[in-house]
């Protein structure tokens, strides 16, 4: 992995409290642009909440983080615009079809006609799929149109929250061509998954996300 | 009048604040002490000792009830709009704000109950009716049921501090519905054919004996109003404290489990 | 993006889900001239029902907003646009704005049908010179329902026990459009021997409230959706 | 006389509120105060 790429996100001694929880206790983290990383740890080890603080999502209560160019702390909505969330709901419109809710969210930031047609090709949605509302779609689907919105949305850098869960096998392939493709032409992906098996083979960089109020992050494995 | 009954409401009160050791503190027991012979000296000078209105007889020993308790819950409001406006004014303040203004706006809707119920009792010996379509009283009643809506949006779950802000934003927004509220029945009622009461309270002038028993009432509520703030904001804060807490050790138990695995 | 546009973008996005779906127009129309229909059974007596016209007309509106609201933030709540939109950085106060002109466009329909049916099943007269008042009051009227609709229904979407929060919420602050948007329509429509002049002050009131809520949404709808 | 019985009844409900609230605050001030140790407790 070429680590002098240019970095994506950089975070030093990063803390996030909820509540009174320290959830994230000094992270020190870097990501350059083109990596798929894969978080790897138990439920309640601070993944999410790692996930949500690189979307602009949750303020720092100490440290420094820049995430896509932008400040974690002063340009928040900057750093979310170019960001792209995605958990386990893929908010997207049932009512609507598949075109339209990839126009509408690239319509967010406003891209360009062009640049929906050219994110429906990427996931292969441009054909029959276009046209059929979501609520007919099947789950695989449903995923890959919400990633062509974050493709529509310019997103640089791809924050997945478990995205393989709910597919079945065919439908996780299906995910991991559609991540590396994204990666391809210039996107960075964070995946966090506490399945360890599946994920391993998809992520270019392992780093396992220890629970403990010391986020300890050890292992440059994978 | 029956002294005696006067004495037994007495005593219940003064039973159960003296005992406060919790959130209590001398201060507290002062206040608590000074709240209750306020209201033991309101209960017997309002209902025996004062002397019948010349006009209204009788029935102005409510009066003390009902305005003493409507002057307290409209307080409780302001300083709820205010607490809310300071969380929201100076985002890196505590949640004390938060938690005075929840506590200020319970205390404010038990008081508005108690002062829509007194005032329906005194209408009805004064005009006949318990309830008249009246600018002030109108509003009074909306504001009731728009401060259980917020007692209701304080507890809709989320973090503190996003309970916080939501609760903050509504307690302003229910200030700014007063105005419109007052000024749309006013309008209503003035357009009537039937000229409306006018404001009944206001129009009862009283004196000697009877205006400091009014003074009275407002002083004792007030007192009341405030010992009970300083303890209520306490146990909100022992409650947050314990919420935390308590995902604290959940999540100390989670991470022993996820260093051994 | 400035909010006007996304205001725009939003706008068209709820009533295309609206054209699509067609909730509103197979569901909630049925249901407001259903409520007209039974305001006549419950109070049968001619006289009665033609002097007391407009707030039923109101009153019925005000049901049925309830309904539109709860389904325009169904819609974002569903599958977490409502989140996406705000991870997406969509600035709040164009959501809202957005989200209350589409919701102002759905009333105004409801309005229409509700009025055709006042005069049909009440006997309302509509008069030329009090027309004017009429659309006024009801243009503003449903501006000042759509800001206080979106406001709340934000507040309301995706928290437990919605369904009955946002009648507690909403209800008591509609309380100033309900009067004024009454008296304003009686005059209108000569009810009880209103004259129209008689109802300017109320379209006054109405629109301090349309400007109240307006701007105090705008403000306030950011901090009420974030997390 | 009906006088009475609403005057009693309004003074009833005042008193009887604020002693129903004095006294569930205290108690429940007592019972939280007994499962946090003193540095959460910044008045003691």
């Amino acid at each position: 992995m070429d680590h002098h790429a240019e970095p994506v996100v950089e975070l030093e001694d990063a803390v996030v409290v909820l509540g009174s929880f320290p959830a994230l206790a000094g992270v020190d983290l870097v990501v350059a642009r083109g990596e798929i990383l894969l978080l790897r740890g138990p439920n309640g080890a601070g993944k999410t909440t790692l996930l949500r603080l690189c979307a602009g999502l949750l303020p720092l209560a100490r440290g420094r983080g820049h995430v896509a160019g932008c400040d974690l702390t002063t340009q928040r909505d900057a750093v979310r615009a170019r960001v792209g969330l995605l958990g386990h709901a893929n908010g997207l419109y049932a009512d609507l079809t598949v075109a339209e809710n990839v126009r509408f969210w690239g319509a967010t930031v406003g891209a360009t006609p062009g640049e929906v047609d050219a994110a429906l090709d990427r996931m292969d949605l441009s054909r029959r799929l276009a046209t059929v509302p979501v609520n007919r779609l099947s789950a695989g689907q449903r995923r890959r149109t919400a990633l062509a919105c974050l493709v529509a949305r310019r997103a640089q850098l791809w924050l997945l929250d478990e995205p393989h869960a709910g597919l079945d096998a065919a439908g996780r392939d299906e995910l991991d061509a559609t991540l590396r493709a994204a990666v391809g032409s210039g996107a960075t992906v964070i995946v966090a998954s506490h399945e360890l098996e599946r994920a391993g083979s998809l992520a270019t960089r392992v780093v396992d996300v220890v629970g403990g109020q010391a986020l300890a992050l050890r292992g440059e494995g994978g | 009048m029956t002294a005696v009954t006067a004495g037994a409401s007495e005593s219940t009160t003064t039973a159960s604040v003296r005992g406060a050791t919790g959130t209590g503190t001398t201060f507290t027991r002062w206040l608590g002490a000074a709240t209750l012979v306020a209201l033991g000296a309101l209960a017997v000078l309002g209902l025996v000792v004062s002397p019948a209105d010349v006009v209204q007889g009788e029935s102005v020993r409510i009066l003390y009830i009902h305005v003493g308790t409507v002057w307290v819950a409209y307080v409780a409001f302001i300083v709820t709009a205010l607490s809310s406006a300071a969380y929201l004014w100076k985002r890196t303040t505590s949640l004390t704000w938060d938690r005075i203004a929840g506590a200020s706006a319970e205390i404010g809707v038990v008081f508005m109950a108690v002062t829509l119920f007194a005032g329906a009792l005194w209408g009805r010996l004064s005009w006949g009716a318990f309830w008249v379509w009246d600018a002030r009283v109108t509003t009074t009643a909306f504001l009731f049921i728009t401060y259980i809506g917020y007692l209701a949006v304080r507890d809709l779950g989320g973090s503190h501090r996003q309970r916080a802000r939501r609760s903050a934003v509504v307690a302003l927004l229910a200030v700014l519905e007063i105005p419109l509220v007052h000024f749309s029945v006013k309008l209503w009622r003035s357009v009537h054919q039937d000229a409306s009461v006018g404001d009944r309270t206001s129009d009862v002038t009283l004196d000697g004996l009877m205006l400091f028993t009014l003074m009275l009432a407002l002083g004792a509520f007030t007192l009341l109003y405030a010992w009970w703030l300083l303890h209520r904001q306490r146990v909100l804060a022992m409650r947050d404290a314990l919420d935390d807490k308590g995902l604290d050790r959940a999540l100390a138990e989670r991470r022993t489990e996820g260093v051994q695995s | 993006m400035s909010t006007w546009r996304t205001a725009l973008l939003i706008a068209m996005k709820d009533l295309r889900v609206e054209a699509r779906s067609r909730i509103v127009l197979v569901q909630v129309l049925p249901f407001a001239g259903l409520v007209m229909v039974l305001f006549a059974f419950a109070l049968d007596s001619d006289t009665v029902l033609e002097r007391v016209s407009p707030g039923l007309i109101w009153m019925a509106t005000v049901f049925s907003l309830l309904i539109v609201v709860q389904r325009s933030f169904g819609v974002e709540t569903a599958d977490g646009a409502l989140d996406a939109l705000r991870v997406a950085g969509v600035r709040a106060s164009g959501i809202f704005v957005g989200k209350a002109i589409a919701l102002a466009a759905q009333l105004l329909a409801l309005e229409v049908l509700l009025t055709v049916l006042a005069v049909v099943l009440y006997r309302a007269e509509l008069d030329a010179d009090g027309l004017v008042l009429f659309v006024t009051t009801v243009l503003v009227a449903t501006c000042g329902l759509a800001f206080v609709g979106t406001l709340y229904g934000g507040l309301a979407a995706g928290a437990k026990g919605r369904e009955t929060l946002l009648p507690l919420l909403l209800f008591p602050v509609v309380a100033p459009v309900l009067i004024g948007a009454t008296r304003a329509t009686e005059a209108a429509l000569g009810a009880s021997g209103a004259a129209t002049s008689e109802g300017w002050p109320w379209v006054a009131l109405l629109v301090v409230f349309a400007a109240l809520f307006g701007a105090g949404g705008t403000l306030a709808f950011g901090s009420l959706i974030e997390e | 006389m009906e006088d009475q019985g609403f005057i009693l009844a309004s003074y009833v409900a005042a008193f009887g509120a604020a002693a129903l609230m004095a006294w569930r605050v205290a108690r429940r001030g007592r019972e939280l105060a007994r499962q946090l140790p003193e540095e959460d407790k910044p008045w003691t």
